[in-house]
């Protein structure tokens, strides 16, 4: 056994949960009866015996570095018997058992600048992913997006109202490593220009067979490529008419970048859900096929959502989910109130296109 | 004739209280001296046996410069069946919705006792009024009989085949379009289209007066043609409060099936919030005396319906929401050459595009929305489909990115290590 | 021009409907205000002007012989002015503008056997095709399954009522040239052995490449047949476990025939629509997937379908379709109900299946 | 340090009331004195102003005998940001549920501050605590930290990705499993699947305590685990009272949305027919002091959920409606078993017939659910789907057919004449 092998230590897997625990958690595991919304990102949870946890929800980045952990923790430390936890969206949530700790609390994460709220009908934190600060695929930036979106939005974060959630995911090219294919509102990165090919090195970077198959649509067909010496050179070429920008190519194949300034951007999408709350989970649907990428703040994506934030708050009825709420209207009526282009590229034309077709004389006017 | 062969399981089907086809079979063999008749029920006798049909394939027949309009049917045995060893059908095309003078219906029996076998369909499921069991050598002569009382052939094969209709405004307080008389221009206007096949496959035409649709269009005609209206539903609230003093539910039955909620009774009266009515018919049905849809009247336009075959069936979509349909003689001419250009485009790019049996839906669900709307001139709306697309599939085109598809990847490595 | 071709008659299609109308129609034409059903199968229609026509409807057999046509063409004559007209459904209709004649009008219907029925909330004829009567490809006869079904079922014709109406469909094969895909109850016929092969005669009688072609699941390939001199014939084979037995290859090639007394019967399906009425259109779905083809008077049908009705006409509500009432009440409710085995089969493997997959966990417990 | 790039564009994502992510990675520049943060916002800026990103495709590195954990990373512009030449990432399997002690979270940062860049998201989409910009060297030592504080690697690559889950029976009233054990219980047993990627693809395990999914499992995990009951809603009516006396419109906003229509409200008392409710939570949800979910708690298995890659986004699907999973510490264990029982034939079916990259629900797409269940021997039962197939192509087997498929041409030509 090699040195660096010796007395390893793998396969441990994480730290068991319960080392976690403050004693509030612990006692009450498993005993809870109901729990109260107090105010926006603070909740209150009561247990069968009566004893009760206030829970505070603050906004987070979650790219965070470790002086910021270091700071959070103090505040646990100070506060809730040295506890924190992270939500499924990416906030930060603090409890404290005994109520007269609660306001104290509040103020200490205010003082520091922190937002709270994120809980019930309004907008909590954006699910997102890497963007441009590690990925190799992106079509768009993550963190930069999300930031200029929320500071918009900020109000349904710690104050405002809506007739229910409204979940906002970002993910920042169609491997969509957030479940942006089932939110209420998705922020999606695509690309629009076909693979560049790099027929120099691509036989040596990429197996054939495989990048062949990973076209969904199979755009990619062999290619013997003449080199400078005029000598056949096997590669890759694509069918640019058949290409849908899905990117798949390039996770394959490092030689076939499609990334471009003026190709990528971002499309939206609208009324997914996950929950089983009243109607099944959905899918989310495209309302608006591409904006440009406008770095540092995205204006005109940041617009389109606020505007489809703002016909939501408007129309819907209370607990009435974005996709449930244009499952009522109609999609037309959808349109009609955002006042969005409704263009080719909404009516599906890919495997299941024929099952989205409008079979039924069903329909509102609206011109 | 008596007749020829023992019948001991069709004669099962004579009993029961629904009308028998077999009675009515074995009439024509005895009392109506058909032989046809008489064969067709032992080799139908033998069928019921053996668990089994007794017909060869196909065989091509027809009537001079025509291409369709008679299927070619042969018996697999002959030997025990002469009579039907030719049993070919005769598509007829009928009359509109099926209204018929005794002297019409007189006539084709007289034709058909002359030429055939005194078996028809009335009708197929397209539409025609079918003679079933024809020999080669009469079907031309059997031609030119009808064609001098004032009937012809209807479809068969890659050709548009035989419209047909609901009622209509016959007979229906409902009908938003005249539908009959749709279903005649188009059939006057596509003689040769039924004659002469041409296609890569079958079309087919369906004509209803109101979303009820009665003639099942949607489900099975590659354009169907479905009238509605797009003003208000007309209330006559003195016969709303008559079916509340009947004691009918409106609350129920109208309000609360009502599939957008679009109805409010209060108070006695009843309200309909027209904007978001789908007219999906449904309160105008179960009160027909106090509701009638509106007078601003035309139909919603829909392709693609078909049977399975071969990727599975398909219901009409909507492509047209509203074609107005309805004015004075002039104005509905118009109207329906407005229908007639872009039933033509639409043929056009099929006969271009289409593989060989190919449905006109189908062509649309491997080509896609885009190209079709281009072919037929139309712009996208959200009328058209339940949803938009909820895979990130977009086939974006060149022309609509900024600097194109044109990249170099030496400019691109410039500023990328690899 | 040949002498048959001399003073021919083509192209001048169908008479125009207008001849054949009865002053009573023609009068009425557009004006019809109201309607009302009078009992089963008599309508009475009212005008604008206060005219009214009564419509009293019989169940035919479309299988019809000239013989029956000219006595309903007697009756036509004697009681409606010449006319009579026949429905989408094949049934046939006797009008009359005079109530005096109504009541004389049915007596000789029943007199002469008819049923009288068909319209309103209740079972109007079976739309069916050809069977073993003329067609080349079917699995099962039309006719007899028709009239064996309608013995059982004929009193929801004329007589009992049902939540709405339910509409039974039949086609012999799976071309469906009745609209069976979308009706409350279908009676499908469908082979169940991949087809034989005539190595022998199909490259006379049949085009190799649009046979490949036909098949929907690739099931055909190119096979080279040995025959009695040892001559390598060019022929087709078929994988027997990629066949699900559509026949579309029979429609192309005579030399592939499907039908055979076991591998033939009947599949059984359920919850169709074709009206816009409250929903939208729907397919019909599978109930039963395989019944034995069982002449003269197949009752393993018979049996399910009043099964079917049976369980519909307690558990629906008033105006409440088949696929409708399934809807709301759940398909696995609507299973336990009926008392039909639930198999593989019913849970589809074609294209669209993932659409058809229970994505939530919205079910009710059934065991 | 002091930062040595120019990031006008950044720059202006230090405004407004969210939290800037900009302002933390200048502290960590700053302060902090990373380097990696420095050069990250010097390149971040580049792609600012370029509007593409600057790091190369992939790069294959990772800790000693494991096969994942670590994103390999490299910066396209190392001239210019030399401290992030490599940009690797480590995801670091979380607790369950995500409490953390603030001497867990210390010691986490002090190993990162030792040998990467204090750069963190906490967390990834999966679930890890992910570690962003190490450098390859550094990998090892920091992997040994981590483990001697008790942490190990969560997966990547085509193997078992880090399970995650709700907070559960930690601090929710809902949770009708106990999320965090079960995650816990599944991660340790899976440690070598996890680390060792030898499938066709990834494997994602995702459990919410209760159908409100607040873990999103249904639209992500290969396999969601979702906790439910079999017995009835618990009611209480006194407190039903008190939310009605509160003017809380209990018809409206309870009796009117439950998707089943299964509840009434009459005469002050709330009922459920339990038999029809589909446990969607909305009337729990809405009335948290009144309503509880039953007692005979357990778990739903769904699988499939994946993103769109290859052939468009998949939602899990029902595929066991009822584990058992409460009951005694012992009890439990044997629920546990049997669903890794599950699982693990699940696997062996996928690793066997898995295409490479292939995930489970496409496979039993490609496959059929028929193929599936045999693979886990499960029966079919209806609630596995939402409605039954409305495609007649039935893929009956030779096996329920009387008489199989032998059969020959002669014995059928003896019959039928071709
Ligand atoms: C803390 C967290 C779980 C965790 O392990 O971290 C959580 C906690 C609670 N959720 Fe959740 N949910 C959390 C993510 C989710 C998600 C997942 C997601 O969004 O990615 C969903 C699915 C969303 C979807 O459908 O798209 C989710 C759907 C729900 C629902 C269903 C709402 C609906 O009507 O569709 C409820 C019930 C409700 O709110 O009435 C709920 C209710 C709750 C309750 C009230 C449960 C309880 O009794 O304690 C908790 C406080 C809720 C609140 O924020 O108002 N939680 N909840 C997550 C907080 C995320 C955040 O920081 O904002
Ligand atoms: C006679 C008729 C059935 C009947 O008993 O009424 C009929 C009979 C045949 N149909 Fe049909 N179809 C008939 C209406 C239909 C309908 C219903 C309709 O038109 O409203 C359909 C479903 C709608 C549709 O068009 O999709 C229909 C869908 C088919 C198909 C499947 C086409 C598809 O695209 O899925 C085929 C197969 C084919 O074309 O190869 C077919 C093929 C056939 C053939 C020609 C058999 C064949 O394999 O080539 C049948 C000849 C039977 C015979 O020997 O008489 N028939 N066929 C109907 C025509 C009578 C008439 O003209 O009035
Ligand atoms: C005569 C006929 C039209 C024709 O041109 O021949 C006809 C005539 C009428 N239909 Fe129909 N329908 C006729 C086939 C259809 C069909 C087509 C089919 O079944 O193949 C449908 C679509 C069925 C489906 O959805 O699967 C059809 C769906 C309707 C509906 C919608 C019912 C619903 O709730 O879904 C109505 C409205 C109603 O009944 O309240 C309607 C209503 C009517 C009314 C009341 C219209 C009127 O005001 O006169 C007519 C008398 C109805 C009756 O039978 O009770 N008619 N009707 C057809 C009679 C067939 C038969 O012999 O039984
Ligand atoms: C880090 C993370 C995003 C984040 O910012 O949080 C991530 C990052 C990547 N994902 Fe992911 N995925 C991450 C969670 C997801 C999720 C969400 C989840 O797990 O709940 C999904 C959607 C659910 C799913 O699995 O389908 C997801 C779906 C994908 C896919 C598409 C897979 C598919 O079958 O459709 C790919 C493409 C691939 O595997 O080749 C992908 C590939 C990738 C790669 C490895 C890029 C690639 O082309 O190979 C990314 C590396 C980025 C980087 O440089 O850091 N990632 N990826 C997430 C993992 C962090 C963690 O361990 O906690
Ligand atoms: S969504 Fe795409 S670009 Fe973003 S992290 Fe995932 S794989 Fe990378
Ligand atoms: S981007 Fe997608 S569609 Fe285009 S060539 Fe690559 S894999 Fe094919
Ligand atoms: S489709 Fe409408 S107009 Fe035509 S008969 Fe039926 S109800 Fe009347
Ligand atoms: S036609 Fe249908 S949608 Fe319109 S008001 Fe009547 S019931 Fe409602
Ligand atoms: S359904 Fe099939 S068997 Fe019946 S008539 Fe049509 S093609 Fe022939
Ligand atoms: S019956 Fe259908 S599936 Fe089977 S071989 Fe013929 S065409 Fe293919
Ligand atoms: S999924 Fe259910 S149990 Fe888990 S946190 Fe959400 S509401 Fe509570
Ligand atoms: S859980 Fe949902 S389905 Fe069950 S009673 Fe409550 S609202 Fe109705």
């Amino acid at each position: 056994m090699s040195e660096v092998m010796k007395d390893r230590i793998t396969d441990i897997g994480p730290p068991k949960y319960d080392t976690m625990w403050p004693d509030y958690i612990k006692d009450n595991y498993g005993k809870w009866l109901y729990h109260e919304e107090l105010e926006p990102g603070v909740l209150k949870h009561v247990t069968e015996t009566g004893a009760t946890v206030f829970t505070v929800r603050i906004a987070a980045t979650r790219l965070m570095t470790t002086l910021h952990i270091r700071d959070l923790a103090a505040i646990a430390d100070e506060f809730c018997g040295g506890t924190l936890r992270f939500t499924t969206r990416n906030n930060v949530e603090f409890m404290v058992a005994d109520q007269s700790k609660l306001e104290p609390l509040k103020a200490r994460l205010k003082a520091d600048g922190h937002l709270i709220g994120g809980t019930g009908a309004g907008i909590t934190n954006i699910v997102h992913t890497q963007g441009w600060v590690h990925c190799h695929t992106p079509a768009i930036d993550a963190s930069g997006i999300v930031k200029s979106v929320m500071d918009e939005l900020a109000e349904y974060f710690h104050d405002k109202r809506l007739p229910a959630k409204v979940r906002i995911s970002l993910a920042c090219c169609l491997n969509m490593c957030g479940a942006v294919h089932c939110s209420d509102i998705s922020i999606l990165g695509v690309h629009r220009k076909p693979p560049l090919i790099e027929h120099d090195r691509l036989l040596n970077v990429c197996e054939i067979p495989t990048t062949i198959a990973a076209c969904p649509t199979a755009a990619i067909k062999p290619y013997n490529f003449e080199d400078e010496k005029g000598e056949k050179v096997k590669s890759l070429q694509v069918n640019a008419d058949r290409c849908m920008f899905c990117g798949n190519c390039y996770t394959m194949c490092p030689a076939m970048p499609l990334a471009d300034p003026q190709g990528d951007g971002v499309a939206l999408w609208v009324g997914g859900k996950v929950s089983n709350a009243r109607s099944m989970p959905m899918f989310s649907k495209l309302a608006v096929p591409f904006l440009p990428n406008t770095p540092p703040r995205w204006p005109e994506t940041v617009d389109a959502i606020k505007k489809m934030v703002e016909v939501y708050a408007d129309g819907a009825r209370p607990y009435e989910r974005y996709g449930e709420w244009i499952q009522r209207i109609g999609w037309e009526t959808w349109f009609k109130l955002v006042g969005f282009e409704f263009t080719t590229h909404h009516i599906d034309d890919y495997r299941f296109a024929m099952t989205t077709w409008r079979s039924s004389t069903q329909f509102r006017f609206t011109d | 004739m008596p007749l020829t062969h023992q019948t001991p399981l069709l004669d099962e089907l004579e009993k029961g209280p629904w009308p028998s086809f077999v009675k009515d079979l074995k009439r024509a063999a005895n009392e109506g001296n058909s032989d046809t008749a008489n064969d067709l029920l032992g080799q139908l006798e033998l069928s019921y046996k053996q668990k089994v049909g007794h017909w060869k394939h196909g065989g091509i027949v027809g009537v001079f410069g025509y291409g369709g309009g008679v299927i070619g049917r042969y018996s697999d045995s002959p030997h025990m069946f002469p009579a039907v060893e030719h049993f070919h059908t005769m598509r007829v095309n009928q009359p509109a919705s099926k209204f018929y003078s005794t002297k019409a219906l007189r006539t084709l029996c007289d034709i058909w006792d002359k030429h055939g076998s005194k078996i028809t369909n009335m009708h197929g499921s397209t539409g025609d009024i079918v003679f079933l069991g024809c020999r080669t050598e009469a079907l031309e002569p059997c031609f030119a009989d009808l064609a001098k009382a004032g009937f012809d052939l209807g479809g068969s094969g890659s050709a548009l085949r035989t419209p047909s209709c609901c009622v209509g405004k016959a007979r229906c307080e409902w009908a938003c379009i005249d539908t009959q008389d749709l279903c005649y221009s188009l059939t006057m206007t596509y003689q040769d289209e039924m004659h002469r096949p041409a296609w890569p496959y079958k079309f087919k035409f369906k004509i209803s007066g109101c979303p009820n649709d009665c003639v099942a269009s949607i489900a099975r005609a590659d354009c169907s043609i479905i009238g509605t209206w797009r003003d208000d539903i007309r209330i006559n609230q003195d016969e709303i409060k008559k079916y509340a003093d009947a004691g009918f539910n409106i609350e129920k039955h109208v309000v609360g099936l009502c599939p957008t909620k679009c109805i409010t009774y209060e108070g006695g009266t009843l309200t309909i919030d027209n904007k978001n009515c789908t007219r999906c018919m449904h309160c105008i049905n179960v009160m027909p005396k106090a509701l009638r849809p509106g007078t601003d009247t035309g139909a919603t336009i829909l392709l693609g319906a078909k049977a399975p075959i071969l990727e599975g069936a398909q219901m009409g979509a909507v492509v047209i929401p509203f074609l107005k349909l309805d004015g004075s003689a002039e104005e509905v001419e118009d109207q329906y050459r407005e229908l007639k250009d872009f039933i033509e485009k639409l043929w056009d790019w099929w006969d271009e595009e289409g593989k060989n049996r190919e449905r006109v839906g189908e062509l649309i669900q491997r080509l896609g929305y885009r190209a079709f709307l281009e072919a037929v001139e139309l712009d996208p709306i959200p009328q058209m489909v339940k949803e938009p697309r909820s895979n990130p599939y977009i086939f974006f085109r060149e022309e609509e990115v900024e600097g194109g598809w044109e990249r170099s990847v030496e400019e691109y490595r410039s500023r990328h290590q690899a």
